[in-house]
């Protein structure tokens, strides 16, 4: 049978969706789990071969697109586009146009803000509040990218405006290194995965961490007193797309999958599984009301205009904020 | 000396119980009813192994499909590297054990170097040199060489690299031991040189053939380290549990282990028996 | 004279199988990322040569911290399983008789030929904060609050020594019972003490095993990557780790190449000094194993 | 005052579970004495040497050396020393280091160890191998380099256990007379164990001839080999032909009657079933019957082989009413000097010569 | 018309680089006979035989078996079969299919061959062994298991490479009768090699003395003893004393000066520097020279050891003029039997008794 290997996030490929897929097109999926880096370093390492369709961050396509070609650009006219937020799908084109061709269009959106458990650690409304003694080896984050753009912007820098000047890059870097070695005493670990944090955060273990929004709501729904806060420096937007690797050997299969699941109903259950919101036109009203709320919650008007939205990540900052982490993490 | 003191003994039960502590706790919470592998007991349960997932929400070992596609993948590899080890590590024996030529001890001296080398390293290594490898070829051919790229089959050359050395040692240390004079005492009674390999030879060499492609096998499905930086969209079982074990387990993956060790065991025992027939 | 081509022939058809392996495998990889590490990133998708990937090794505090960091450990791990072997190669070879002998050594095997990921699961369950460890001091008494023992150093070192002990028991033993029974008499017959015996016939005799046992230990602490990585701490970062975040978070193959000729390099030269230290040659001793 | 004995066995025996491997074994050995055991494979010879040594413990009985009890005293404070039938140097020391050794661990100095290790290498013929490694001796060389190891140590007893089973044939017979010549010179009490009856006879004084833990009997070379108080102790003490019968006394000596009715005369003892002995060198040998005329036991025979061995050659001689043929000594000279395979011959014995025992 | 010999080996030299372990060795071997060559370790003996075998291929001569020559023929083709020092039984077949193994190979079905090895192992003593393994037979049986492997085939020529040198001394003396009989039985020829004179001497027909590649002597058993050719073959064949001094030519016989100023009367031949031998056997002794008065050889001595082996035994004389010590026989009877250490003693032999060679 015809078949689509499908390189994506967990959650994102609901077992009733690909079902339903299969029966409609006759096509298989075949799902490889992954995130951001894992992605991108497959494809480089078989110069895009090997998966027919990929769901890097937006942010994440054009530097490694400039740097490796690892993506096809996507032929527009084979995508509805009328099934996807107009604006956001502008939005996303613009981020991953390279030399006029665009490589991504948005899937799924979400934010990293903080988990907090508010019984034991209330006090915490913005990222710097990880490093506070009161929770001392009981606070969490990744040591990736987000949290660096997000300490950034808890202590007044705008990582974004810097991102095409290496040398200031660099230096805003180093001063938030330095603030993160500063915090690292307060931390537990360095999640890696998000089940590895829910229950570390479920037995106490932890008790604020910054995370995406899905986590924490779905905790919230376990537990009323954990609960997904968007810190006061402003939560970080995200945008997963759907790209296609520069050796995928079935692009139809591919923009049939992209139509089918912008559809509303589809585009829903794919939302509701992952807890996160979609680029789709029309499934917010599909959406059950719980997360609706949870989102209300999280997420006052204010602290909706406050998302920070990454721009593409251009080619070279990467390895320089590579460094500061890999610090990060050795130094004690 | 041949009488141990009673701290000896005692360092040796501690030994013993220090050995085998990991393995029973993950055996043990393989039938924790519980959703965590930790503590406190909740009961006990088959829902790791046989069940569908109504009950934790995530499904048992052998329902579920992440798990019995790596079980898969594993076999998928360990049986041609379990093979290959012990065709080409007999020619290798036979090359180091039998042929005269100039370079043998250099060529010896390279086939023990695997062993020296970082598994990461040989798994990087190998996975630079077939990418430029792919990249030229397909260049050249026009065409895609997936088996080149990062894969199953990369995996299995990757875990060759090392493994052939082992299989090489484990099957030349036997042909070392063999008395030329019995092959030379049936070709002195008319045989084949055919017929000597083989009647008297080969039957010889066969528990060490036997042994080696069980440690293949063995090796092949532990591997972690050289596979990881092969792998390409089917992962092998440790690459599964690796990447579960970073998420933050089910019991679900005691469930595998245990199996794991179930199988070991078993291999163990058919290697045990293999060698005392050697005796 | 006449089979003089047939012979050649027979010998280039045997020797085909290893030049493959050795040459497709081992050595054009390596020189692969030899060349590799010597290539700098000019512009996207431009390379040059250069050392500029070594110099960033020499001239960032923290890689060349990991890397000794790594190194040191890796050699205090080797010493320490030493030390804990060397009774239970010494029981096995020399005290223990026959069937008991057979299943201690089938025992110590056991654990080693499951995947190294299941015992490290198993330390984490004993050892995190919600683990059996901290869930049975409680129990006991001995704590009021679960004690987190994961995430440190302490438990990277007893992970990777637990790992190493197999490698280590198994050469010692061979080594060990290779020594004549009658030579440890003897050793006592002509008035030396326990200490004596062990210091002047039974060290020495073992010295060949000693070093294959600490080569491979070393070899396989030095280069592991699940064991730190899943039981280290914020705080640790193995040197495997710089390599694997090199080649798939940064994307950044040259960096890693050189990251990987490094830890080779590293690794050869701990080898090479053990081996000259000792007096043993290679061959020898990984025959040994 | 000096104990007139260096060893005392004192009723020793030792089970290994139900099997006693030596059984209620007393024996002493005086001050410079050469005194062999001499058994066969598995009679219990290494297990008592063993615990002369203190690497076993009997399980009742005493060992003494000068009048003190060794029970409970460990291998390395007995003043006894082994000499290894595998000769176990210390292939990881040189020569000197080996002699030494025992030395240094007496708290000599590093010094005067090596000063008297050289002086005893001398002494053995080895002046100047002190730095050579172990592996480069030949094996008469590594021999005396064990029993080196042992005389520095000026030792009260010394052990040996089939020191020259790992030699070959021609070095055997060199390093026998060597060993006795040791022996003499140091003046040193040697225990000494063996299979081989020819190296026990040979060297000792003294020889206890060992069978399945028990002792046969005790005594000189010769009183064994002319007066063995056992048939076990006939057979394995040199080369002699068996015979069995139904004994029946007779004048002075004792008769015994073989299966197919012939008769032979001897001296012995022994019951209704009977064991004879007679030597090779003891039948005589007459192509004219009548030259054997005094011999009590004369018979006609055929020579069925001739094994030619330079002074040691004999003859296998099928004769009428033996079961086996009768081996005799071939003689050297005179008219049987050049007898062949198949000629008639005639043989005799007296009655001393043949030794009679219950079967 | 049937060749006369079954075994002719022409000139053959083997080089092994610029060493010759076979240097231009000529001999024949007859049907029926039992042909040994006896020589030290590393002669060349196992070269020579592995040449025969067809394991190794001569750098010249021809090597002829029934007239044929076999340069170029592989060994599976040739009709000899060999006896390894190792014996190299299959241990991975059990004792029938190794004697059966060969007759496979030739193509004899499975039932018949079997059957065959049956009657094989039976006439060499092994009834009903047919099913054990190898492993769990005793030396001499496995001994016998090899050579029955080579006689099921029924070859021209058996070859042995020192078969009995695993074996215990017991064993051994009993194997060599043995081999003979069987020998004997089958009437095959055997080319037998050892490098024990008592083997050689006892079993053989004929014995080749090897000694660095060449042939000293090829010659019966007794001829060698008695007259041995040059002076290597007459000391490596039996016990003998050896004496070195400067010849000269005296009445009839030859008189060798010892550097002594002693001298000695022998047969032979030598120019200025002489060896002389003369076997212990030969060596009279007398307390009362005047008992020894008709030998031209005569010394008086003192007895420096008594070296008691039953029939074997000898004396160790102490004799003035000579560097060694003068073995000879213990006689058994007579006044001398007891003789002490220490005791003087006169020796003498006759100028026949000693053999003089060129040194
Ligand atoms: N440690 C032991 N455990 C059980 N049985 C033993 C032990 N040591 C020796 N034996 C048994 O005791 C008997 C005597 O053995 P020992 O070694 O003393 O014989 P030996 O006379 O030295 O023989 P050999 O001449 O072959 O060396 C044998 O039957 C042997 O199997
Ligand atoms: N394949 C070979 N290459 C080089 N030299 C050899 C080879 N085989 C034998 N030699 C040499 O030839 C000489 C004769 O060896 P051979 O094995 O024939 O001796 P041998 O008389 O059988 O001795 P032994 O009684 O010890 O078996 C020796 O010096 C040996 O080192
Ligand atoms: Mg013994
Ligand atoms: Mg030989």
């Amino acid at each position: 049978a015809e078949k689509l290997r499908l390189l994506t996030w967990a959650d994102y490929v609901p077992k009733d969706v690909m079902e339903q897929f299969t029966k409609e097109t006759g096509i298989e999926v075949e799902v490889t789990l992954s995130n951001n880096e894992e992605m991108i370093s497959k494809l480089r390492a078989t110069q895009g071969a090997g998966f027919d369709l990929v769901q890097p961050s937006q942010d994440r396509i054009a530097g490694p697109q400039t740097e490796f070609g690892i993506y096809k650009p996507l032929d527009l006219s084979k995508i509805k586009s009328d099934q996807f937020i107009a604006s956001m799908l502008e939005a996303t084109k613009k981020n991953t146009t390279v030399d006029g061709k665009v490589y991504g269009v948005p899937h799924i959106w979400g934010t990293d803000g903080l988990i907090v458990n508010t019984k034991t650690a209330a006090k915490v409304a913005d990222y710097n509040d990880l490093c506070d003694p009161a929770i001392a080896g009981k606070a969490s984050f990744r040591a990736k990218r987000p949290a660096l753009i997000a300490f950034a912007f808890a202590n007044g820098m705008d990582p974004f405006a810097s991102y095409n000047d290496p040398k200031a890059y660099t230096a805003m870097m180093e001063k938030v290194g330095t603030k993160l070695a500063e915090c690292k005493k307060n931390v537990k670990f360095f999640w890696d995965g998000k089940d590895q944090l829910l229950n570390a955060i479920r037995s106490g273990e932890v008790v604020a961490a910054m995370a995406w929004d899905t986590g924490g709501w779905k905790l919230n729904s376990e537990s009323a007193d954990i609960k997904f806060v968007a810190p006061k420096s402003g939560a970080l937007g995200w945008v997963d797309t759907f790209a296609i690797p520069a050796k995928g050997r079935n692009d139809d299969a591919a923009y049939k999958w992209i139509n089918f699941n912008m559809k509303p109903e589809i585009a829903a259950k794919v939302a509701a599984t992952a807890g996160n919101f979609t680029a789709s036109n029309g499934a917010d009203k599909l959406m059950q009301g719980k997360l609706k709320d949870q989102f209300a919650e999280s997420f006052p008007k204010a602290a909706i205009d406050n998302i920070k939205w990454y721009p593409a990540v251009p080619a070279g900052i990467e390895e320089i904020e590579g460094k500061i982490l890999d610090r990060l993490k050795a130094g004690s | 000396m041949n009488r141990p003191s009673l701290a000896w003994k005692l360092y040796i039960a501690a030994f013993y119980v220090f050995l085998f502590a990991p393995l029973l706790i993950v055996a043990i919470f393989a039938f924790n009813a519980s959703p965590f592998p930790s503590p406190p007991w909740r009961g006990f349960t088959l829902e790791w192994f046989t069940g569908s997932g109504a009950a934790f929400g995530k499904p048992g070992v052998l329902t579920d499909p992440v798990w019995l596609s790596s079980i898969g993948n594993s076999f998928k590899v360990a049986i041609p590297v379990a093979l290959l080890a012990v065709l080409v590590g007999t020619v290798n024996a036979w090359v180091l054990e039998r042929a005269e030529f100039r370079g043998k001890t250099f060529l010896a001296m390279m086939m023990l170097w695997p062993l020296v080398i970082p598994g990461v390293v040989l798994g990087i290594s190998i996975l630079a040199f077939f990418s430029r490898l792919a990249n030229g070829l397909e260049d050249w051919l026009q065409t895609d060489l997936d088996f080149l790229r990062p894969g199953l089959s990369l995996v299995i050359l990757g875990q060759l690299s090392f493994i052939l050395t082992i299989s090489t040692l484990i099957i030349a240390a036997r042909l070392r031991k063999f008395d030329r004079s019995l092959e030379e005492a049936a070709f002195d009674l008319g045989a084949s040189r055919t017929r000597v390999l083989r009647t008297v030879t080969l039957p010889f060499l066969r528990p060490s053939l036997i042994g080696a492609g069980l440690v293949a096998l063995l090796m092949s499905f532990e591997n972690f380290n050289t596979t990881l930086m092969l792998v390409g969209s089917d992962a092998p079982l440790p690459i599964t549990m690796y990447g579960q074990m970073r998420e933050g387990a089910t019991p679900a993956i005691n469930a595998v282990s245990l199996l794991l060790m179930l199988g070991v065991g078993g291999i163990a025992s058919v290697f045990a028996l293999t060698a005392k027939a050697e005796r | 004279m006449m089979q003089k081509p047939a012979q050649r022939l027979t010998l280039f058809l045997l020797l085909a199988p290893a030049i493959l392996w050795l040459g497709l495998l081992i050595v054009l990889p390596h020189v692969e990322i030899l060349v590799l590490s010597f290539s700098e990133r000019v512009a996207p998708r431009v390379y040059a040569f250069g050392f500029r990937n070594y110099l960033e090794f020499f001239t960032e505090p923290l890689y060349w911290r990991t890397f000794a960091r790594t190194a040191f450990m890796s050699i205090l791990v080797t010493a320490l399983t030493l030390v804990l072997a060397f009774p239970i190669a010494l029981y096995i070879a020399r005290v223990a008789q026959g069937r008991v002998k057979a299943m201690l050594l089938l025992l110590c095997l056991l654990p080693f030929w499951v995947s190294e990921l299941v015992r490290t699961l198993g330390w984490m369950m004993l050892l995190r904060e919600t683990g059996v460890v901290s869930y049975i001091l409680r129990a006991v008494g001995a704590a009021d609050q679960p004690v987190e023992l994961l995430y440190n150093d302490g438990a990277v070192i007893l992970g990777l020594v637990y790992g190493g002990l197999l490698f280590m028991i198994v050469p010692l033993a061979n080594a060990l019972e290779s020594l004549e029974p009658a030579v440890v008499e003897a050793g006592f017959d002509l008035g030396g003490s326990r200490w004596t015996v062990l210091r002047r016939i039974v060290i020495p005799h073992a010295m060949p095993g000693i070093v294959a046992g600490c080569i491979i230990v070393f070899m396989l602490t030095v280069g592991n990557f699940a064991t730190p990585v899943l039981l280290g701490g914020k705080n640790g970062l193995w040197f495997t780790e710089q390599i694997y975040a090199q080649f798939i978070t940064r994307f950044n193959w040259p960096q890693g190449a050189a990251f990987g000729m490094l830890l080779l390099l590293l690794s050869s030269a701990i080898v090479w000094l053990g081996l000259r230290l000792t007096g043993q040659s290679l061959g020898t001793t990984l025959k040994q194993a | 005052m000096a104990p007139s004995t260096d060893l005392d066995i004192v009723r020793v025996t030792k089970r290994f579970g139900a099997h006693a491997a030596v059984d209620d074994v007393s024996f002493s050995v005086a001050p410079g004495e050469f005194f062999s055991i001499l058994g066969p494979s598995g009679c219990g010879k290494t297990t008592l040497m063993r615990m002369i040594a203190g690497f076993e413990h009997p399980t009742s009985g005493d060992i003494r050396i000068r009048g003190q009890s060794m029970i409970g005293v460990p291998a390395n404070r007995r003043p006894v020393n082994m000499v290894f039938q595998s000769l176990a140097l210390f292939p990881m020391m040189s020569v000197g280091e080996n002699v030494a050794y025992g030395l240094t661990c007496r708290g000599v100095s590093r010094a005067e160890a090596e000063e008297r290790a050289g002086r005893m290498l001398e002494r053995v013929g080895l002046k100047g191998f002190g730095e050579r490694r172990v592996t480069a001796l030949s094996g008469g060389q590594r021999q005396r380099v064990a029993i080196a190891r042992c005389l520095v140590l000026e030792p009260t007893l010394v052990l040996l256990d089939e020191p020259l089973g790992a030699l070959d044939l021609k070095l055997r017979e060199h390093m026998k007379i060597e060993l006795k010549q040791l022996q003499g010179t140091f003046n040193t009490t040697f225990a000494y164990i063996t299979h081989d009856q020819s190296e026990a006879l040979v060297m000792s004084d003294r020889i206890a001839v060992m069978n399945q833990g028990r002792f046969e009997q005790v005594g000189s070379p010769r009183e064994l080999y002319h007066n063995p108080a056992t048939p076990f102790v006939a057979s394995f003490v040199g080369e002699t032909n068996r015979l069995q019968g139904e004994a029946s006394a007779s004048n002075g000596a004792i008769a015994v009657r073989l299966p197919s009715g012939a008769v032979v005369q001897g001296q012995g003892r022994a019951g209704q079933a009977a064991l004879a002995f007679v030597r090779p060198e003891a039948v005589a040998l007459a192509q004219d019957p009548s030259l054997l005329g005094s011999l009590p036991n004369r018979f006609e025979g055929r020579v069925s082989a001739v094994l030619f061995d330079g002074a040691a050659s004999s003859l296998l001689i099928d004769t009428a009413g033996f079961a086996e043929p009768v081996r005799a000594v071939l003689p050297q000279a005179g008219p049987l000097a050049g007898i062949q395979v198949g000629a008639p011959v005639h043989v005799g014995w007296t009655a001393d010569a043949m030794k009679v025992f219950a079967a």
